[in-house]
C-alpha cells in the first residue's frame, strides 16, 4: 500500500520559497502566474492492507512527525 | 555546576558547547547520546547544541525531538532546571513543544554566517542577569531556518511575558518581532539562534557570549 | 583481436580503451576480459585513476622535506607540526560534475575531499575552495555561482567543517567548463595515522557507509573524458551527496581507529569500490576476494559491474586485523550505518569477484594499478607571451577611476555573497577566515595557541601568458600568503587543472607549469605532498586557461604573533620589502 | 485556475532525505512503513483559463526552473 502525503504552508503562513518561485517565473516572462506555493510531498510504502487501521497509523505519524502543526497542514490519500 | 551537552547524530557545535561550558564553569560537561533514556544523576544545566539533527532533512530539530532522550529533557525542564538550545538546539525545542512557534527558512533562502548585533531584551532570567539591560552584543550566527514565527496571538502573549530575551539588531532572516531568542513562560528554557558558545574567546569570534554562562552559573 | 562473448570493438571503446591498451590488456590477462573485467580495466586506467598522462612529469616536484611525514600517494599528504602532531591535507577537482549539476556536483566535491582526509585518521578542522567560472555575463555563470556555492555550504556547513577560505575568478575561458577545486585540512595525532597499505593476507573486508547503487556508473570515465554538446545526456551519472551520513561516517571511522582493529582503510572514491579495493591490495602487496552478494545494495538486481562501478557516496573501505570484525560492527550499528563482512585478503595479488555463486571477475592486480599504462605524450612549449613594461604603457588619465575599475572587476569584487553562506565558525577555533583581513585563512590547533595557516593560490592568467612563470608564481605566493599571516610555510597539495592532454600546446603548458612550480618548490623548501590532476577541462576544442591551484599550508607557533593586514591608521608607516 | 505539481527524485537517486525519515519513524515504532520517498509539491495560480495553453506553459516551467531534469521528474494536474 502506498501513502501519498500533502504537506504545506497553512494560509496566513508567509512562503518565501513560494515568493521567491513567483518572482523567478515573472522574471522568465511568466506572467499569468499569480502566485505560488510550495509544500512537500511524502510517499510512504507500507506493509499490510487494511486500509482503515493504515489511514490512523499514518495520520498519526503526520501529526507527530512528518508536519508541524505551528505552520503546516496536511493531506493523506491511500492507494 | 554540573552540566549535559545532547549529542544527537549530526550536532556539531556539541564539542564548542563542551568547551565554552568547562571553560565558564571549571567542569566538564557530560555528552549524552541521544539514545539515552536519563541524564546523569544531579545533572542541573542542560544544553542541546548546534548542527544538523538527522540531517535535518524534514524539518529542523523535527526527527530530533522524538528521539529517546527527549522525553527526559522535556522532565527535567518540568523541575524548573535550566535548559538551553542553540540553533539546532532552538528548533528542537520548539519542536517538542517545549518552546512556542517555528524556525523556518530564512527569508532570502540562503545559510547565513555573520556576526550579528543583538540586544539582550530581557535580563531577568537566569541565562542573562549578568547582562547590562539592553546590552548590544555581537554574537555569531550561522544557520538555514532562523527565521522565527510564531501566530499573532502567541506574539503578543510572548511580547507581554518579557519572553523575548534576544533581539536582532539588524534582522538577518526574517523572524517575527526581531525575536532571536526566547524563554518559556517559567524562564527556565532559552531558544536562541546566535550562538553563544562561539562567542566566549577573543581569538575566535568575541567575548559577547561568556556572561551567559556566567549569568547561569551565578544562578545554580 | 580476441573478444570475450558479447563483448565487441565498439564496447571496448566505450570504455576509453584504445586499441593499444586493449593489446595490453590481453597481454597481461592472457585472455580476452569480461564485461565487468573490462569495466574494472576502464575505470583503473582512466586519467583520472592511472594519471597515465601526468605521472611522468609528476615526478619532477619535490616531495621530501625534514617535516613531511607522508607524501603523494596515499589518500593525502602528511606534515609534522610538532608536539606529536600532524596535519592531513588535499585538494581535489570536482569541475565535470559541477558543470552538470552545480549543487550535487560541488556538494559531492566537498564529501570526498573529507574523506579523503579522515580516512588517514585525521578529524578535518577546516574546508577551502577554489573557483572559477565564466564570465559574469555568460548565460549559465549566474546558475552555476548559485549551485555551486550552495553545494559547497550545504555540505561542508552539515558535516560541521568551517569553510574559511577560498579564491574566485570569473574568465570567458570556464564558459563551458568551471573549475570546483576543495580542499581539506585534518588534524591527528603523528602515531596514529592509517594508510592504505598495511593490509595482509587473511583479513576481513569490511565494507561501511552508506549502500551501493546505480550512481554515477561511469562517472570515473566521465571525469576524464571531454565535454561535447550532448554531455547534457550524460546527466544520470551525476551522484546525490549526504551530508548527514558523511558526518556520521567521520565520527563512526574516528571511533573505530581509537582502537587498534584496522589493518588498512581507503575511502570509495571515483570508480569506488574498484580503486579502493585495488589500491589496498596494491599497496600491501596482496590479493582481494570480494562477495558481491554481501555488498549493501540499495536497488535490486545489481550487476557486478554496476556495483563494482558505482560511485554512490559516503562509503568506505576497511580491512580489519583478524577477528576484529565485532569491534566495527558495533561502531558502524550504533551510527545506523551500513556495515558488512564482504570478503577477505587472499596472497595471490590478484583481485577475485563471486556474484550468485560463480566466479565474474579473476585480474592480477598489478597491471590494474603501478603497472597501468604511462605515457610520455608529446608536447611544445606553448609560446609565451612577451614581457610588457610599464613605460610601454599610456600612463592613465585619471588614477582614481583606473582604481575603481580595478575594485569593481568581478575577480577583486567582495565575495562576501559567496562567504557569508559558509560555516566559517563550526569547530571555534576559526582565528581569521574569508571575513577577516588576513593573506591566509588561521585555524588555531585545539586546545593549543599555535595554529595552520592555509590559503590558496594561482593566478590562471599568468600560467596563460607563460606557464613555467606562471606555475613558480602561484607556488611563490602561497609561500608569501602564509608568511605574510606569520605562519612558517611547510607544504603544499596542488590541483592541477588542464585541457586534452594529447594536444602538444596543452601538454607543453602542463609540462611548463610543473617545471615552474618543481623550481618555486625546491628553491623554497616547499614541498609538495599531495594533490590532483584534472585533465580534459574544454568544451568543443576550447580548453580553460591552464589552472594550477595550490594549497599551502604553514604553521604559526603564536597566535598571539600571527600578522593581519587591518587596522591600518593615519601616520602608520609602510614598507615595501623584496623587489 | 490552479496547476499542481510534484517533483520527485527519478527512480535510482538517492534520498536521503526519505532514508533519514523512514530511520525515524522506525525509531518511532511504524515498522509497517518500507520505505519513504520525499518529493515537492508546488501550486501555481493562474490567471486565464485556456487548460490546453495552460499545461504547455506549465510543462515549460517545470523543465526550466521547477525541477532539475538531472535528477528530477515531474508531474502536473489542472484543475
Ligand atoms: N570561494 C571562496 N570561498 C571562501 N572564501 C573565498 C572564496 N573566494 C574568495 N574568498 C575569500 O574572499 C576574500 C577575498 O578573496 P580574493 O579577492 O581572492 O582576495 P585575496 O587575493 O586576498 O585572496 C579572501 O579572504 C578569500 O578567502
Amino acid at each position: 500500500m502506498k501513502a501519498k502525503i500533502h504537506v504545506y504552508l497553512k494560509p496566513g503562513v508567509l512562503d518565501p520559497q513560494g515568493a521567491a518561485v513567483a518572482g523567478a517565473l515573472h522574471n522568465m516572462g511568466y506572467d499569468e502566474v499569480a502566485s505560488v506555493r510550495q509544500g512537500k510531498l511524502i510517499e510512504l510504502d507500507l506493509t499490510g492492507d487494511d486500509v482503515e487501521a493504515a489511514r490512523v497509523r499514518v495520520d498519526e505519524m503526520c501529526a507527530k512527525l512528518l508536519s508541524n502543526p505551528v505552520i503546516e497542514s496536511y493531506s493523506i490519500e491511500l492507494e | 555546576m554540573k552540566s549535559a551537552v545532547i549529542v544527537f547524530p549530526g550536532s556539531n557545535c556539541d564539542r564548542d558547547a563542551h568547551d565554552a561550558i568547562q571553560g565558564v564553569t571549571g567542569t566538564a560537561p557530560a555528552m549524552v547520546w541521544h539514545q539515552e533514556t536519563a541524564l546523569p544523576e544531579g545533572t542541573q544545566f542542560v544544553m542541546i547544541p548546534g548542527g544538523f539533527s538527522y540531517g535535518d532533512y524534514l524539518r529542523c530539530g523535527a526527527m530530533a525531538s522524538h528521539s529517546a532522550i527527549m522525553p527526559a529533557i522535556i522532565a527535567h525542564a518540568a523541575t524548573g532546571a535550566p535548559i538551553l538550545g542553540v540553533c539546532n538546539g532552538f528548533q528542537i525545542l520548539t519542536e517538542c513543544g517545549l518552546l512556542p512557534g517555528a524556525l523556518m527558512r530564512n527569508a532570502q533562502l540562503k545559510f547565513i554566517c555573520e556576526e550579528t548585533p543583538i540586544t539582550v531584551a530581557n535580563t531577568n532570567t537566569r541565562f542573562t542577569s549578568r547582562y547590562t539591560p539592553n546590552a548590544k552584543l555581537m554574537i555569531p550566527i550561522a544557520h538555514h531556518d532562523g527565521n522565527y514565527f510564531a501566530d499573532t496571538e502567541t506574539l503578543i502573549r510572548i511580547e507581554n511575558e518579557g519572553q523575548v530575551v534576544f533581539r536582532y539588531g539588524a534582522n538577518p532572516n526574517g523572524s517575527a518581532n526581531d525575536i532571536a531568542g526566547l524563554v518559556n513562560e517559567q524562564g527556565n528554557v532559552l531558544g536562541m539562534m546566535p550562538h553563544p558558545e562561539r562567542a566566549v574567546d577573543a581569538k575566535h569570534g568575541g567575548t559577547d557570549g561568556l556572561a551567559l554562562f556566567e549569568s547561569l552559573l551565578g544562578s545554580a | 583481436m580476441d573478444y570475450a562473448e558479447n563483448i565487441t570493438a565498439e564496447i571496448v571503446k566505450e570504455h576509453g580503451l584504445s586499441t593499444d591498451e586493449y593489446q595490453v590488456i590481453l597481454d597481461r590477462m592472457g585472455r580476452a576480459p569480461n564485461l565487468v573485467e573490462l569495466g574494472i580495466f576502464s575505470v583503473m586506467w582512466s586519467e583520472h585513476c592511472s594519471y597515465k598522462s601526468s605521472r611522468l612529469h609528476l615526478g619532477k616536484l619535490p616531495t621530501k622535506g625534514e617535516k613531511v611525514i607522508q607524501g603523494p600517494g596515499e589518500n593525502a599528504g602528511v606534515i609534522d607540526i610538532g608536539d606529536g602532531q600532524a596535519a592531513i591535507f588535499k585538494m581535489e577537482s570536482h569541475n565535470h560534475p559541477s558543470y552538470i549539476e552545480p549543487y550535487q556536483g560541488a556538494a559531492t566535491g566537498v564529501g570526498g575531499i573529507l574523506r579523503d582526509v579522515f580516512t588517514m585518521g585525521a578529524r578535518p578542522i577546516a574546508l577551502m575552495n577554489a573557483l572559477r567560472f565564466g564570465a559574469p555575463d555568460h548565460a549559465k555563470t549566474r546558475q552555476l555561482v548559485d549551485g555551486v556555492v550552495a553545494g559547497i555550504g550545504g555540505y561542508g556547513n552539515c558535516v560541521g567543517v568551517p569553510t574559511v577560505g577560498g579564491e574566485t575568478n570569473f574568465h570567458a575561458g570556464y564558459n563551458g567548463n568551471i573549475l570546483v577545486n576543495a580542499m581539506a585540512v585534518g588534524l591527528a595525532d603523528a602515531d596514529k595515522i592509517f594508510y592504505a597499505r598495511g593490509a595482509q593476507p587473511g583479513q576481513p573486508i569490511v565494507y561501511v557507509g552508506s549502500k551501493t547503487g546505480r550512481d554515477g556508473i561511469h562517472g570515473a570515465t566521465m571525469a576524464s573524458a571531454e565535454f561535447d554538446d550532448d554531455s547534457a545526456e550524460k546527466r544520470p551519472t551525476v551522484q546525490v551527496g549526504d551530508p548527514f551520513t558523511e558526518k556520521k561516517l567521520i565520527e563512526a571511522c574516528l571511533e573505530l581507529m581509537a582502537t587498534d582493529a584496522i589493518a588498512a582503510i581507503q575511502d570509495m572514491g571515483a570508480a569506488g569500490l574498484t580503486s579502493s579495493s585495488v589500491e589496498m591490495a596494491d599497496k600491501g602487496g596482496i590479493g582481494i576476494e570480494l562477495d558481491m552478494d554481501k555488498v549493501p545494495q540499495r536497488e535490486t538486481n545489481m550487476s557486478t559491474y554496476e556495483m563494482m562501478l558505482s560511485e554512490s557516496q559516503e562509503r568506505m573501505l576497511v580491512i580489519m586485523k583478524p577477528g576484529r570484525e565485532d569491534v566495527a560492527m558495533r561502531i558502524f550499528e550504533k551510527w545506523e550505518l551500513d556495515v558488512a563482512v564482504i570478503g577477505q585478503t587472499t596472497d595471490s595479488k590478484r583481485m577475485v569477484l563471486t556474484h550468485k555463486g560463480e566466479t565474474v571477475c579473476d585480474i592480477p592486480i598489478a597491471p590494474l594499478a603501478d603497472d597501468a599504462p604511462k605515457y610520455d605524450r608529446p608536447w611544445h612549449a606553448p609560446e609565451v607571451r612577451a614581457q610588457i613594461t610599464a613605460s610601454d604603457v599610456a600612463k592613465p588619465a585619471h588614477m582614481g577611476e583606473i582604481l575603481l575599475k580595478l575594485m569593481g572587476s568581478p575577480d577583486m569584487a567582495s565575495k562576501a555573497w559567496i562567504w557569508s553562506q559558509y560555516d566559517r565558525h563550526v569547530m571555534a577555533d576559526t582565528v581569521a577566515s574569508s571575513q577577516d583581513p588576513s593573506d591566509a585563512a588561521i585555524v588555531r590547533i585545539h586546545g593549543t595557541n599555535k595554529a595552520l595557516a592555509i590559503t590558496t593560490d594561482c593566478t590562471p592568467r599568468y600560467c596563460q601568458a607563460d606557464p613555467f612563470e606562471g606555475g613558480k608564481q602561484a607556488v611563490a605566493e602561497a609561500w608569501r600568503n602564509l608568511t605574510a599571516a606569520g605562519a612558517d610555510p611547510i607544504a603544499i597539495t596542488d590541483c592541477l587543472n588542464f585541457g586534452n592532454p594529447e594536444r602538444r600546446e596543452i601538454m607543453g603548458q602542463f609540462v611548463g607549469c610543473i617545471d615552474g612550480m618543481a623550481e618555486a618548490c625546491a628553491k623554497l623548501d616547499f614541498p609538495v605532498v599531495s594533490g590532483n590532476v584534472s585533465l580534459y577541462n574544454e568544451t568543443n576544442g576550447a580548453a580553460i586557461p591552464p589552472t594550477p591551484a595550490i594549497g599551502g599550508v604553514g604553521l604559526i607557533p603564536d597566535i598571539d604573533k600571527c600578522g593581519q593586514f587591518g587596522g591600518l591608521q593615519e601616520g602608520d608607516i609602510l614598507l615595501l620589502v623584496g623587489e
